[in-house]
This record gives C-alpha cells, structure tokens and sequence, in this order.
C-alpha cells in the first residue's frame, strides 16, 4: 500500500502528465469557451476544431475521468479527477463530453447493465458519439410516474412497444432512448421495466414542445409498434421502477448539486452591482431603492446560507454511498434561489428586463427574460417542489401519510 | 364585488358575456400570433367602441357616458380575464388628463373623438425602463416640444399623445410629423413603443393644478388594477379546474391538502386585493383619498397577481410550462403590468411619503 | 305601512326618546369607562354605580336592543339599535350587558328554544344577571370537536352527565353552561345533544388553566354524575351537532366581524407614530430603520385592505340571513393583522415590549407583551387557522377531500 | 452538523447527554419557579464550569481549553435546546473582550477566573431597548467611568463587566461600590438588569485594534445564534413528536399534506440555519470574514426562530397556548434572543453597509 507521501508524489505526477497532455491537445482557439452541446436549445453544428478536442477527449477516457478504463473512461481517482479539473480550469478548458448519457444513463447502467451491455453502450458514451435521451414522464404520468402506460408487449425474443412519452429531453436530437415501459397491466411499480429504445426506429416519432420561454428543448415522443431486442432489457423485467428511482438520484445531484445550480445562481454579476446601475445609489451610496435594497440583501444571505449548506452535505456525505437525504432539501431551496434571482434581475431591469426580442434591448436583459421564464421549470421537473416537500415529510421527518 | 347600481351591473355583464363568446384567451393567442401593427385586435376594439366602453368616464356633454371609474374598471377586469388586447385603459387615461386639465377648446378637439374610439389616447411619462414621473427630461423649446419616451402603451398607433415634460402635461396629435415610433416587442406581446418627440406642436394643460401628473397617474394606475384583477381572478379559477380535474396517484389534485390550503390562502389574497382595487376606483370617483386608496391597489395588485401568476404555473406542473397552455400569457402579462405606473416598491414608499413617516 | 317620510320621522323620534333616556339614566362618572365584565381576567368587582347603570339598562331591555319586548329584550328595529349605539358613542356610554350569553347563546335559543326555555333563560341574560360559559371542547376533541366523549346517559327525566371539558371561557365564573354531550356512542354527529348545565351543580368542578401570557381566562371543567333534567335539553336528543355549529357562525361573526377586530386593531396608536418614538427618524423625518418602515407599510396596506373587505361583505351580506361565505376568510386574514401588528410593535419597542412585570417598563409596554401573548390564541380558538383553510377550500372553492 | 474533530465530537455528546439529564426544560420551570436572585441555576452553573465549558475559548495558558468557538457553540446549542439558563455565554463574550483586547496583566487578572466559572463576566453595551453599539454616551470623568446600562444579561449576578463608553470597552469589578442594578423581570425569566455605574474604577482594553468593540459584539452574537439554533431544533422535533401522536378527525395530525408540507419548509429553514450559524462559529475560528458572516447567521436565526416558535404554538393548538406547556417558553426566549445584540434588520443593513450597497 502507497504511503501518504508516495501518493501526494503520484498526483503530482498525474498533474504534470495532464497539464502536459493538454498542452498538446486543447486547441488555444477553443479557450474559454463553453461546451456547446450543453446549451437547451439543442446542438449547434460542431465545428472542425471542436471536433478534434471531442475526438482527443474521447480517445483519452477523460471526458468522463473516473470510469473504468476498460469501457473507455479514463479511470483516474477522484483526487486525479479534481486534479484534471484544476489543471483544465487553469487554462479554460472544457470537457467537451456531457449530456444524459454521462449525467444519468452512464452511471445507472455500470451498475445495473450486463457486461455485453456495457461493452456496447459506454464506450459511445465515452467519446460523445451518442446523444442519450430519457423517457420517462407520460401525458397522464407527471409526478405520478409509476403510472406509466406505455406498454411493452413480450413477444419472445423482443417486446413490441407502443405508447406516448413527453418531456423527452432533447428527443429530437437524440440517438437513443432510456425509457420505462410496462411490461406487467396488473401490478403499479413491479410492471414496469427499463429499456433502451432505438430513436431511429421507425415506429418512433417525436414533436418538439415549444416551452413559455420560446425555446423547444423537449418533445412529446410516440412509439408506434417499435420492436426492442430483449437485450436492450436493463436489470431483470419488472426492475424498472427501481432501476429508474436510482437513475433519478443520479439526476436530483445534478440538478440542485455543487454543479448546475451554483454555477447558474453566480452567472450574470452580483445582484447590487446590476441594481445600482439599473436604479442608481442615494447620498450614501446605497441602491436608491430601499425595498429593492432589502430583497438583495434577504437573497444574498440566503446564498450564502445556500452554499454553506452544500459544503456542509457534501462534508457530511464524505464516505457515504451516493446522495444524502440532504439532497431532497437542496433541490427546493435551490430552485427557489434560482427562480427569486431570475424575478429580482426582472424587478432590477425593469421594462428593460421584459423583452421578447428585437430592438430596444440589450442581449443580457433578453436573456434574463428568457432565463426567468425557463426557471420555472426548475420547481416543476426533476420532482417538483410538491413532490420534494412529500418526500422530506415523509421519509426524513417520519410523518405518515393518510391511510 | 362592490355594491353595484343597475346601470353597473348591466355593464359588468354585457362587458363579461361580450369578453367571453368575442375575446376567450384564445382571440388574445390569435392576435399574438398575428402581430398586427397596431399591437391590438382592431375589429375588436372596434366592437367596444360601439357599445359606448370608450366614453364610460367621459361626460355626457361630449359623447361620453360619464358612468365614472368603477363602472370603467368592471369591463377592464372582465377583459382582464381573458387578457383581452385593448386600447381601452390606455385611452381613458388620455382622456382623463384632458377632462381634469384641459380648456373647453381642448376638450370639444378630443373628448368626442376619444368617446367614440375614433382617435387612440395614450400617456407619454416615462423615459426610461422604471417609473419615474420625477425624472423628466422632455421639454419646450421655442413653443416645440422634444423628448424620448420609453415603453409608451399603444404608442404604435396612439393618435393622441400625452406627453408629461419639465413643466407639465402637453397634447401632441400623433400625427405631428416630429413624431417618430420604434416598436418594442415585449413579453406581454401587446403594444409598447419608444416615441421621439422632435420639435412637436404641443399644447399644454393649464388646468387641474399642481398635481395634474400625479392625478392622471392615479387613473392610469387604478385602470392597470382593475385589469390586474381579472387577470388575478381568471388565473385562480383557471388553476382552480385544473386541479380539479387532473388525476395523480389516483386522486384529483384538488383532494391534496396542501394544495387546499394554498388555494385557499390565495383566495384570500384575491378577495383583499378586489377590495382594495375597487377602493380605488371609488375614491377616484368619490375624489377622496385617492393617492394612498391607489397606490395601496397598486402594491396589494402587484404582490398578489405575482403570486398568483406564479402559483398558476407551478400549479399546473410541466403543461404550464407550454406555450400551447394560457399559463404563460398570464405571467407575461402581469410583469409588464407589475412594471407599469410604478411597481410595488415605488407604491409603498409613495405611500409612507403621503402617510408622513 | 309607513311611508319612508313617516318611517325617518319615528327614528328621529326614537333618537330623541334614547337621547333623553340616556342623559337622565347614564352615570355622568361612568363616561368613556369600558364594560369590566368584558375583560379577559374575568369581572372585576362591581361598584354600586355600574351596578345602577347595568339595572337600568336591563330593565329597559336596550343591553339586547333588537331582541323580542317579550323576553326582555328591546324590541327596537335595528336602524333604531344604530342610533341607539350612536347616542351611547355620542356621550361615552357602554352597553353594560354582554358576555356569551348575549353574544352566542341567546339568539341560539331564540332560534332553537321552547317558549318555556325562553321564557326562563332569556330574561335573566337580557339583565346582565347570568352569566353562560361554554362546553364543547374536549382535551381529545379540539378541532374535530364532533369526537366529542363527554356522556350523558338517559334516566329517563334526566340525563345523568359525566365527562370533561376544556378550555371553557371564564368557567370559574360562570352560572351556567351550555354543553354538547354525547347522548348516543353509535353515531358520531347524531349522536350529541345540546343541553344547559348548572355551573353550581355538586358534580361540577373547575379548575382554571393558566395561560402563556399568565392570564386563567380558561377553566377545565369536570363533569361528576351531574343530573341534567331534561327540560335543559335543547333542541331534539341527537340535534345537538347542529344548534352547537350554528351558535359557532354567532362566534366566528363575533370574533372576526367589524366589531372586536376592527377594535382591537386599532388601539394603541398608529405604528408609525409609535415607531417615531422608539426608533427615531433620519434627517427626511423618515422613521430610521428602514426595515420596519418597510413592514409598518405592508401593515398598513393590509390593514386598509381588510377594512375595505370588512365593508364590502357587509355590504354584500345585506338581505341575505346570517353570515355570509366571507366570514371563513376574514376570521383568518382578521386573525394574522392582529397576531402581526403584536409582533410589529414587540419590534418597535425592542427589549421594552419585553418585560413581564415590575419596574422598568410602562404599563403600555407590559400591556404590549400580554396581547402580543394572548392573540396568538385568535389563530387556534373558533375555529382554527388550519380548519378555516379547510372550509374555504372544500364549501367555497369545491376542492373535494380525499376519499 | 459541521465535520467535528474527535475532542469536538465528545464535547457535543458530553453536553448532549448533560442537558437531557440535568437539565430538561422541567429544570428551567423550576428555576422560573423559583426565581433565584441570580436569574439562573447556580448548581447547574457549578456542574457546567467544573467540566471545562467556562474555559472552551480561553487560552490554555489561563486556564482554558482552547477549544475555539464551534466547540462553545455546540455546548450552546445543546444547552438551548432545553433552554438551560447559564451564564456560560455571557461570560465567554466577556472573556473574549479580554483575549483581544486585554493586556498581560489584565489576562492574568480575570481569564483564570472565567476559566474556572468563580467569576461571571458579561457585556454591557447598551442603553436603551434596541442595540445601538453606536450610540453610547457612558463615558470617563477623571479616570472614572459612569453611565446607564439597559437589560444587561446576567447583570444581576456579573462579577466583572466589560463596559462600552465613547471611546471603547472597560473592565469594571462588579464589586466596586459605584455599580449599582435594578433587576429587569423579563418574558424569559433569565437574569436581565439595568446597570448603573457612578464614577467606578475602569480599566480600558488597549489592545484589539479599532473595532474590538465589534470583534466582541461578534461573538456575543454567534453565543446568541448557536443558543437560538438548538432552541429552533427542539422546537421543530418538539413540535412533530406532538404531530405524529396527536389525532384529530380520526388521524394522526403528522397525516395532513397541509402540516406535512410546513414541517418540510420549516426543516428546510433549520437546515439552512445551522450552515449559517455553523459558518459563523468557523469564521470565528478562522478569522475570516467574520462580520458578514456573524451578521447573516443572526438575521437568519432571528428569522427562523421567529417563525419555528410561532409555528410551534400554532401546531401544537390550544396546549400550546397554556404556561403548563413548554411551547411558551420557546417564544418567549426567543424575542428576547431575537432583539439582544441586534434584531434582523439591524443584521441586514449592516451587512449591506459592510457589502457596500
């Protein structure tokens, strides 16, 4: 076994190896920018250059530092994996790989899949080669979910699919699809199953639902007779439910985590140094505005107290196995973070922060419009903050529900 | 709702029957997707027009009605609820300016005209994205009148301007060469424009005192309540349904407790904030105690309709979020409502000033 | 029928008849005095001078100024109570007779009562000689009231009654107790009856229970083979639910209506005038701290509000019979302006609308802690704030309960 | 829960197991009961010294652990959880005057005898109901201090005062024959007096740079929040214990969405209370943005103690309203918490004042 400082020896050693490596390979033109394929509007075309730093990436494992090697991933520790963070972040680096696949499928699917199946899925994984999309929410299923009714009808060597799905994220765009599909009429939770669905099958067809921000970034998708390899089954049939609760916890850290949410609450500049700029400052050089004043101050605190509450969890989670309960908490008081940014930058702009497009507007307040009128879905997706309360009440608190 | 006389009462439902077989949501989601110049629905308004709404605060003597400002407000907030696009509110202000400070000259020229719907009226204050009736920059040179004025209602087809400079309030005919209009596309989709006043011809008006600016405000102000209160209550009764009759971990929605109790506390809010509209609009038509009756509608009509709009798409879970569903339209709405004639903010400080503390 | 010329002519004659009557029967000392027996520490001593005032009031009946001449009552329209209050506020008189008896279960008798039950019980609560306590609550029966154990068993001319009661209003006090009593254990609501209790009975004990602001307005009461004959029985054996439900609307009126809200809502002063005092003002005169300025606003906005809601429902209510839908709401916006405008002037005063007793403090500071104490009881009793959402929402909006 | 060493780890179920068995809140109704003169129980103080907690942030060198500030504010919380009545904060908020501000000799004089719980020390800054550090008129004539000190906790008792006059903090003997009190009787039954010094013997606090004044207020502030956080946490499992037993219309209240959904958010709020609290502690710790930090943990604290301790009467009903109750004495405690070195606003506005905006 390494000593502590043989290993303290060995990371320094890895840090000279990435910094090396990227020296190498991460095109100077691309610095600074950010992964295009993460934006909600959908992928832009990739341009050459980005495609060979998605191509070394992908060949190196980095993309997704801490999988194993042997599916393509780059299998460095997590202290290797901050490193390369560090090291990328020093030089304005992306990680151009991401999306579903990497976020949710990824993970669910080391842990559940087979070995053929994760021979075959992790590797396009790895290298960004494959766009995953989820299906999961129905018309008539939102927050219910295990009400699903797409139905997966066995016949043999594959089950034959037919159903509706909505709040497919990026299914216009997407190869493939991880989707839960009942396989069993008579029992809620045990008839459901996890498969993966060919998006260029025939019998699939999907129709982008323009949101109230005027972007379309998911689709109602329609499976029609679609025929499913019993391969592409994940876990055992009737495990979907499970499989698929997992998959959320996976998707609840993202979205409210160190990650997505702070990144997102720090964007656009700090609240009083838009507000004295939009509404100016009194004699004392407070922002005129005294009501004003006070909400900035009131969500300021409540940021920080925010983010003292992360580190705390994460403190907290140190050595415990996947998300703590603390995460159903997060995802509430980080959701109404982002939503009361997003309503103080409108009250901060005024009629400059309510513009739909064209002349007259800056394209910072459009996009504090936009991103106001998209930050209503943060409440809603993911668990909604209904659904969250339910779950702290019920399995944190203790407290029973109506028999 | 306030006690209503017989003549308010078969206005209110002549305006909601009209408002709900002529203008469901869906006419107001037609003329979005239309975007005619105008920002309205002329035939619409046109309609309107005919069944007398434009001269409801206008005297008799010149073509009006002079039902005053709680019958005015009773067809704003059935038309509110269905977010119908009108140059009604925006009109009546003008001509309230006109009736409180304008010579007998001034208003044979353009009560008739603005009773009948012939000529849109509409208040230039503002000259930035904040209300701020305090900071004006328009001004008279040599008799002319030059001067920017931000997010003016019905400014693409206004033909008659009230336009608030160093010195007062003026009346620029909008067809005054000097004017120059550039739309402003909000989110709202209604009518909003920057108007450039060049060395108009402007005529002051010289009566209604001091405070001339300050009282038509209040008008304005009380027209945008009582629109942000059908747009309230058609919110909450729209979410109301939905939760009746969508189905979740096999119970309606309406069956959760704490859904109940929010809609409950919600009805509350709404049934306060209808008092305190109709509050203003009395005082309006009583003359007193108008400036804290209107600045207290404003701020409960602001704080209670941004609850409202937001609880209505958190209600309604991902099919709120759709362009295809009115929850958005609503939201959209209200913000640019919230915004317009001084937001919450500017209405409790205003009414600390005029309380004295 | 009168004409209304004839009909303004009588009223102004009645005004002159109160007008006269008042000048020779009230006590000049007694002026601007308020009714002792209304105070929540229960009665002080009377002296013989407000023992005077309340004989002749009782005498004339005009303590109940719009009940039957019959029983005792005043007999008056109530345009003629209205100017009868008017010339009492005119020269700073009280009406010296009130309490539960006037307040809640006299017109529940007149409503529900036999002649003989009225010819008994009236009269006396019309003279301010008897004083009615309370018995619905329970200690296992709060809000679900109807579950309700105290037994009264039939004995053919009586019931024999055992049980306990709780938080019954001035209990100590009390001659007499109107009572919800189980009379049958099959049916829930069918199953009480409504009946009067003799305060003096043996079998009664109270014991007054202590209350955080350290007032005992509240007995617990012990019911111990009380004999309740059953002429005291009011109402049909098992319609007790219903006559006890419809006294409560005369409760909930009482407690939100214009009067005793609207009253205590404004004693004391304005806020901002108090704020001045304690806080201080910068140098636009404005009050200092500009936090609270901001909440006295709110206050004041909310306040204008629910005045302005209190006219319109009565407004709205005329013609109609008994309370209208409004009153469910108004109990609990009624409830939080008095709850927030305590804790307001706890802020106000600082660490001097802290004190408990001795010196220090003035006795409006003192007074300020007690209220501030005691109304956090108005969002428990009549009615909870909880049980109060619960009817908005199911009568008024239609939200169906679980099944 | 902050990451604690192992010393701070034995520390918190040291405390822990101590409150919950010599000192339930049946303790404090006892002492109220009784009403000693010290306004607090002098065994239960005795016990409290005796294991070391009087010297948790002094220096070993005097006596101390040296266990730093998180250490004293996971004893606090425990010991706020059943609203124990100690000293034990007040005279930490002295001691640390004297860490930072005090010379050698000054050290050697009283932190010995901090340590050791023989003396209790404590603060006293203002002079009227609302804090106002910046508002002092207590000041020296002839080397002598004199000046009127309002609700000075544990005035009644305090050996050694650490006194703000115009020009900064004095240490007073409490023996000097010039201190006179007048007890405060107060919603918390704890030890408040009005403290009145004429012409006593003071000795000022060279070191500690310009702010001592507020370097100390700090930390009498942190002692405040972390005896505030464990109150809003017993108030919270208080309150859903009564929840989970209690049955109303043939279920457990812990049943009903409505309560279910307001427990949540309250849990939501404590969670953020203690990131809060606990990064002031550390920010004492570290001596890292202490200010800011210290002012947010007490205006969230203010916050969320008010509303877990109306919540807790609201919920527990009727019993919650009766002196048998305990729920009373949380709200009780927690104004006078709430308003003792700055209220909310007090918080925010400094903390704006210090984030230049």
């Amino acid at each position: 076994m390494a000593t502590a400082a043989e290993t303290i020896d060995e990371n320094e050693a890895f840090r000279e190896e990435a910094r090396a490596w990227l020296a190498e390979n991460f095109p100077e033109e691309l610095k600074n920018q950010g992964n295009a394929m993460a934006g909600v509007d959908g992928p832009t075309a990739e341009t050459p250059v980005q495609r060979q730093w998605r191509e070394a990436m992908g060949e190196k494992g980095w993309g997704v530092p801490t999988w194993p090697e042997k599916y393509g991933g780059g299998g460095l520790t997590p202290k290797q994996a901050r490193i390369l963070t560090e090291e990328m972040n020093r030089i304005g680096a992306y990680n151009p790989i991401g999306g579903m696949g990497v976020m949710m499928f990824g993970p669910t699917l080391l842990e559940y899949g087979t070995e053929e199946q994760k021979q075959e899925h992790i590797p396009p994984i790895c290298k960004g080669e494959i766009r995953w999309c989820q299906g999961y929410s129905e018309p008539g299923a939102g927050s219910d979910l295990a009400s699903l009714q797409t139905f997966g009808e066995d016949k043999g060597d594959h089950y034959l699919v037919n159903g509706q799905k909505t709040w497919t994220s990026g299914g216009q765009w997407a190869d493939k699809c991880f989707c839960l599909v009942r396989t069993d009429k008579s029992e809620k939770h045990k008839g459901i199953s996890f498969m993966l669905i060919d998006m260029n099958d025939p019998g699939v067809e999907t129709r982008p639902i323009r949101l109230i921000s005027g972007a379309s970034p998911f689709c109602e998708t329609f499976f029609t007779d679609v025929k499913v390899p019993k391969e592409n089954l994940v876990g055992a049939e009737g495990e979907g439910w499970t499989i698929g609760k997992r998959l959320l916890q996976h998707e609840r850290s993202s979205l409210s985590g160190g990650g997505g949410a702070a990144a997102r609450m720090f964007s656009g500049g700090s609240l009083s140094d838009q507000a004295k700029q939009y509404r100016g400052v009194n004699d004392n050089g407070e922002i005129a505005d005294k009501e004003l004043r006070d909400k900035i101050i009131k969500f300021e605190m409540l940021q920080r107290n925010f983010m003292n509450t992360l580190r705390r969890a994460s403190e907290e989670a140190k050595g415990n196995q996947g998300p703590t309960a603390a995460t159903s908490i997060m995802k509430n008081v980080g959701g109404k973070i982002t939503q009361e940014r997003a309503e103080l930058v409108l009250e901060i702009m005024g009629m400059n922060g309510l513009g739909w497009e064209g002349e007259g507007f800056e394209p910072a307040e459009l996009a504090a419009t936009r991103a106001w009128l998209w930050g209503k879905a943060v409440s809603v997706y993911g668990g909604s903050f209904e659904i969250q309360n339910n779950i702290v009440a019920k399995r944190i608190l203790g407290m029973q529900d109506h028999q | 709702m306030a006690a209503l006389n017989e003549e308010q009462t078969m206005l209110r439902d002549m305006a909601r029957d009209w408002s709900n077989e002529k203008s469901p949501v869906s006419a107001f989601r037609k003329m979005r997707n239309d975007a005619p110049a105008e920002g309205y629905d002329v035939t619409a308004w046109g309609e309107q027009a005919e069944m007398g709404w434009a001269g409801i605060i206008i005297p008799e003597a010149y073509g009006g009605s002079d039902f005053g400002w709680l019958s005015l407000g009773l067809v704003l907030e059935e038309l509110g609820r269905n977010l119908n696009a009108s140059p009604l509110g925006a009109s009546a202000a003008a001509a309230s300016a006109i009736i409180l400070g304008g010579s007998d000259a001034q208003k044979e020229a353009w009560l008739p005209k603005l009773a009948s719907g012939e000529v849109v009226g509409t208040l230039a204050i503002d000259e930035g994205p904040h209300h701020r009736p305090d900071k004006i920059e328009t001004s008279l040179s040599g008799g002319k009148l030059s001067g920017t004025k931000e997010f003016v209602p019905e400014g693409d087809s206004a033909g008659l301007f009230v336009v608030a400079a160093t010195d007062g309030l003026y009346l620029v005919d909008g067809s005054d060469g000097g004017v120059s209009r550039a739309s402003r596309t909000m989110t709202d989709h209604r009518s909003h424009a920057q108007v450039t006043f060049e060395g108009v011809a402007a005529e002051k008006l010289e009566g209604g005192g001091d405070d001339l600016t300050d009282q038509v405000l209040d008008r304005a102000r009380a027209i945008a309540c009582a629109e942000m209160l059908g747009m309230a209550v058609q919110a909450f009764e729209t979410t109301l349904d939905y939760l009746k009759q969508r189905v979740q971990f096999g119970q309606v929605l309406a069956s959760f407790q704490a859904l109940q109790h929010r809609m409950a506390n919600m009805f509350a809010e709404i049934e306060l904030m209808r008092s305190s509209v109709e509050g203003a609009l009395q005082a309006i038509d009583s003359g007193m105690g108008v400036a804290q009756a209107v600045s207290t509608a404003k701020a409960t009509a602001n704080d209670t309709l941004n609850l409202v709009s937001r609880e209505m798409i958190q209600l309604h879970g991902g099919i709120g979020m759709t362009d295809e569903h009115d929850a958005g339209f609503y939201i959209k709405r209200a913000r640019i409502l919230e915004n317009q004639w001084g937001n919450a903010s500017f209405h409790r400080e205003r009414f600390a000033q005029l309380s004295g503390y």
